[in-house]
């Protein structure tokens, strides 16, 4: 009977927390969302599942071997661990903390304590430690962008980089509304948190992540959440302000033909870009490295064998993890927070004042150009959520002129925002991090 | 607290300021990488270098297209 | 000439021991199983090669750094480990049971004295490690198999759960028959090994692996062999005790046609038994939450990409690496002992005693429901050993009747045996773990 | 090792009764969700999503089959 | 206006050293060989492109997390080391020299005093750990090379392994010409340096890696840049060799069609060569070992899925990854050296004296059989660079005999040479590591 | 500096003592299991074992083998 009572008290039922229930629920609408309303499935699908896995009571699999000692290992264990972490208090919550500000070497004394007392790390925790933690996964998917991105439409009509400048202001923007919020006393951000929370804006998602497990290990679920949220949702966002922005006859602006780009300048743009990157920016090396070096493997054309891995058996690999990973950082006591509620309105603002930076950005080119070479529908482009808000660009031109297709002249901006998120985010890693 | 909307204020202004003078430099660098390539490797003619176009013809129902096509594929597909 | 000699010293020929040549026959014996038999030629082929190359001598290839630093590195190297270890002796023998006795701090201590001396980790050591005891491997196969796994024919006749649970009795029986053995002093099996042993009954590779690696790390070539040898062999275990406990009368019945599975029904399965997971046994939620992972992957139908490269690339590169891996634990030292010997026995008589139960518990079934619904010759098949026990179901029945198809019904009990051994395989982790 | 014994015993009759009791759970789970579902999203006709189908027409003879075959399969290909 | 300044102080340009600077320009070259020449594209261009991002300023891409500190950290920084490391100067290159030189218990903590104030590995410096330092990566190269490799035309005329055997000369021939630059006070190698350099003449690049990770770290990136580029220079090197050595003749000589092999034989090859190295050469285990595992693999014909994903998705993925991690050796502190530059010359060297040597063998082969059974042309082939050194001697048999088609004769000795200089890294590594 | 060469030259004379001494040992094992296999395990007639001897025949332009070769293609495909 003893061992009865043993699977009850260890038992999900018995264990359950409202957070967790409240968590695994988070997970099956995200699980929900990408099945049936197509919301960024790739992403979305390991996320919300990893997220429910996360949330699993007991079973530990999003906790280090310390934290499920703490959390399982009773008094005795507690006992251990704060002399090894050389505190007074056995107390978990002290504990606890004492772990997460512990220097390297007293880390270690705690994690063999735990170890020798028969805790490990749980798997979801294994896979964030190998797969984020060391930045390898955010960097090996923009390898994988890289190798699937082709930069012809940019390099027809270079000046759309500017589009993507522009629309990075989203990010800024957001900077300052968690900055904002913080001062007024309303949530409480470091400036780490405001620029991992503004990167949202950038609309990209390993960009994302990545800043996050640099700057703000502690939001990174809700900031990846939100950005994959919110880029499988710019064609709800950005149609209104694209419209409000511009007038009919704007909308209507046909783009000239893009110029044929040869093989060489494809191949070129890539090291340009590199070496540019090199010379001004060391921060924002490993994002657009990584980038670079899978478009050069896409373009070179003497590795296709190489380029074609990238883009689907690495990338797919790698994208599994990455999801999963993301997932268990959807634990209740990390989640359940006002700054969630706080990343998904500030994320959105984001999107919004991006798309609308882009829009303007057009419009003021063509004003300064004198002419009307440029749809500014195209510049809402420059959020990037490739190739989302390309297609919407595209979408919108076409319900003003059934004969305009937007979709290369957007393509444009689309990777160039990429570009300047990468930028964005070296420039907050540098001043911040 | 002053302190932190300063920063986030400055973080605003540099990253801005920085992301425009990064992409300016881009376009030139790159306007000027497209006219040297231009100038000193012009393209003969653009040669469809890969199988695709041929596989993208798969569609049409002749039967030497269908070789070509099967030919194309198979052969690819061994490389893999 | 010194030269000479040491190479002569170092040479294979020189050191080889008795128990390594039985060894690396037993590798070949299992290469020629594998490939002529088409014994489960994708694990033994891995298997047995890895398992000529643990026994190469003097290579170390399976052994970690301080053991080969022990073997190797002669008396002032022990003396520097057993300074290390804390220990009075440099016998060799004293200092690896010191070593493996050893707590996490004073391990490492041993670690960096013998990587000082520059003697490093064997290859297939450093497999086994990423691999197997971190427990990513077996899991990852899971996540494959859950991929690969229709759970159509479970779904239109979900009784035949009923017929997986029975044949987990073999399970229980293997862990009574050990202990049996070792109460009666013939063998000396702890608990552990006990229920390490019994998973063999569960016919299904990558849960024996996980379960052994937990719970008796030593026995995990021997039990990891026979699961894999006795999966090849249903096909001749299972029909005579199929024949045996069936009339021919029984064996021809005819089941009725599955009814079509929603694809609605097909996505929310995996969702249902990871939240059934959650709430009763989270010590079974790595195991079978990556299954449901790959299922759900696999039905959604949303991210194919990474179903595929769940069922291909990431499985083959995963099963390459634990093959080895496995194959490093059959080292003569580990192998070569009366325990192997039970290990193989009590193994086959769980596939037995599994086998007989699934199809006792069909003919019970048919009793209770009063009518003949089931044709017990499906029973067999909740051993699980997909799909190799429904397809024996399936051929039994086409002799009994030629126009008996029992494939699509067997599959159903096939695949609740793999929910049904995973969960075993939790309870067990859960009381002896 | 009477312990042992009555270890291994416990093992048994609480490992198989769980063993039981989880998937006697999971048919009557397994049951409600089937039930809820042909309720609430009954699947208006089973169509073949995937391209499958036409590629096990390969074995077919005619031309036409053929080109629909190659085109799934080179498209199927370059989704690898 | 301090940040615009912090900008700049951190900026690439202001930081650049001339040796980066020229660094970036091999790095560019090697792109350029790889891309416009086809010099060994699949292993140049990420090897190029991993030199050049080693090389930006500041990123530290390829440094570890203590160098990163030392170089980043400031004096107070340099303090904190010296203490770690137990040493009296915080100069910066003594404080490099002790961490270099520190036992794995002292290397342990100056590593968690980096990390603690902040500092970490680079993205390169972490994929070189897991992919060279680990041994991993030039050994699944190696199985995915066994797995491409057809044994056939070597098991048809077994002779010609004495051609693989005698090209090796020239790996021991550059081992004694790298001893004599030293003994000349031209140069200074070590012995085992000297070993390292003289793989290159083995013309096998995951060979060359591997041994050189083992015995030269240092100079693993001049060395594998020169093995992969001489091995694309093999028609400019090989030709005028192998003309100046053998007769109009002799090039005409035509060879008797080779037999067919059965599938048996070729399943058996590779056991027959594990175990002869297991027998006479453990040290030789890991390379070969793998190599034998790729091969049996690809003929075994049961484990298809397994031989496929090793010659295609895990050997591109490893490729990937050994390439940038051998570029992150190309720093411009341990590549620009005259070293490299005597690294380079002797390469060649070697390269030349193997092809001589495999020719005359071939000669003095057919002198002692008293016949004209083998074409001289195929012994050039014995020095490996699979296959490009077997075209070579069909294209030139071809211009002696436009009828006279070598290369399934010279593939024989071209696999050979792939043996041959996996066994002398074994006894390289044997008598220096 | 003379032991370094000493070293150098020793390393020379036994390793590439060695490497010829194993590769004739592997002449002559090869050459022995070759004889065995031959002896005990002959083969019945070389039989194209796998599709590619059909994929081969890929750029005739009959009809029937288009079939075969799609259907071994897609085969093949599949499997991966
Ligand atoms: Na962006
Ligand atoms: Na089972
Ligand atoms: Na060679």
């Amino acid at each position: 009977m003893d061992k009865l009572l043993d699977l009850w008290l260890a038992s999900g039922i018995y264990n359950v927390t409202p957070g967790q229930v409240f968590m695994i629920l988070i997970g099956l609408l995200l699980l929900f969302l990408a099945i049936r309303k197509n919301f960024e499935p790739l992403l979305l699908v390991p996320i919300g599942f990893g997220g429910i896995m996360a949330n699993i009571p007991e079973a530990g699999l999003a906790m280090s071997a310390v934290e499920n000692a703490i959390h399982l290992g009773g008094p005795e264990m507690l006992q251990t661990l704060s002399a090894a972490l050389n505190i007074n208090s056995a107390d978990p919550a002290v504990v606890t903390h004492a772990y997460h500000a512990a220097d390297a070497a007293t880390h270690t004394a705690a994690v063999y304590a735990a170890n020798d007392h028969g805790f490990n790390n749980g798997m979801l925790y294994n896979f964030y430690t190998v797969a984020i933690a060391s930045g390898a996964a955010p960097l090996l998917i923009f390898m994988g962008v890289g190798a699937m991105t082709d930069f012809g439409p940019l390099l027809a009509n270079p000046k759309t980089l500017f589009l993507g400048a522009a629309a990075q202001f989203g990010i800024f923007a957001t900077v300052i509304g968690a900055v904002s919020l913080t001062t007024l006393g309303i949530m409480d951000f470091t400036i780490q948190d405001a620029a991992a929370i503004g990167i949202i804006g950038g609309a990209d998602g390993p960009t994302a992540i990545y800043v996050a497990s640099l700057l703000a290990p502690d939001l990174l679920g809700a900031i990846a959440v939100a950005a994959y949220s919110y880029m499988a949702l710019v064609p709800m966002i950005q149609p209104p302000i694209m419209r409000a922005l511009t007038t009919e006859a704007e909308r209507k602006i046909a783009m000239v033909q893009l110029r044929h780009i040869s093989k060489a300048e494809k191949i070129m743009f890539p090291i340009v870009l590199l070496i540019l990157v090199a010379l001004l920016l060391p921060d924002a090396a490993p994002l657009l490295g990584m980038f670079c070096f899978g478009n050069l493997m896409r373009e070179c054309g003497v590795v296709d064998r190489l380029s074609d891995t990238a883009q689907n058996a690495l990338i797919n690999i790698v994208t599994i993890f990455l999801g999963l990973s993301v997932g268990s950082k959807l634990s209740a006591d990390k989640f359940l927070d006002l700054q969630t509620l706080g990343i998904l309105l500030l994320g959105v603002i984001a999107f919004g004042i991006g798309t609308a930076c882009g829009v303007l950005m057009a419009k003021v080119m063509n004003k300064m150009a004198g002419g009307n070479s440029i749809n500014p529908l195209i510049g809402s482009a420059g959020v990037s959520a490739v190739p989302m808000a390309a297609r919407v660009s595209n979408k919108l031109g076409l319900e003003a002129n059934s004969q305009n297709f937007l979709l290369m002249h957007a393509m444009g901006p689309n990777v160039a925002g990429v570009i300047g998120s990468a930028v964005a985010a070296g420039v907050m890693i540098k001043f911040v991090g | 607290m002053d302190n932190l909307m300063s920063e986030g204020l400055s973080l605003m202004v540099f990253g801005m300021g920085f992301v425009f003078v990064f992409l300016t430099l881009l376009v030139f660098a790159t306007g000027f990488m497209s006219k040297l390539v231009t100038k000193f490797a012009p393209e003969a003619k653009p040669q469809p270098a890969k199988p695709q176009p041929a596989v993208a013809a798969a569609a049409s129902p002749g039967n030497d297209e269908l070789v070509a096509v099967m030919t194309a594929a198979v052969h690819q597909f061994r490389k893999h």
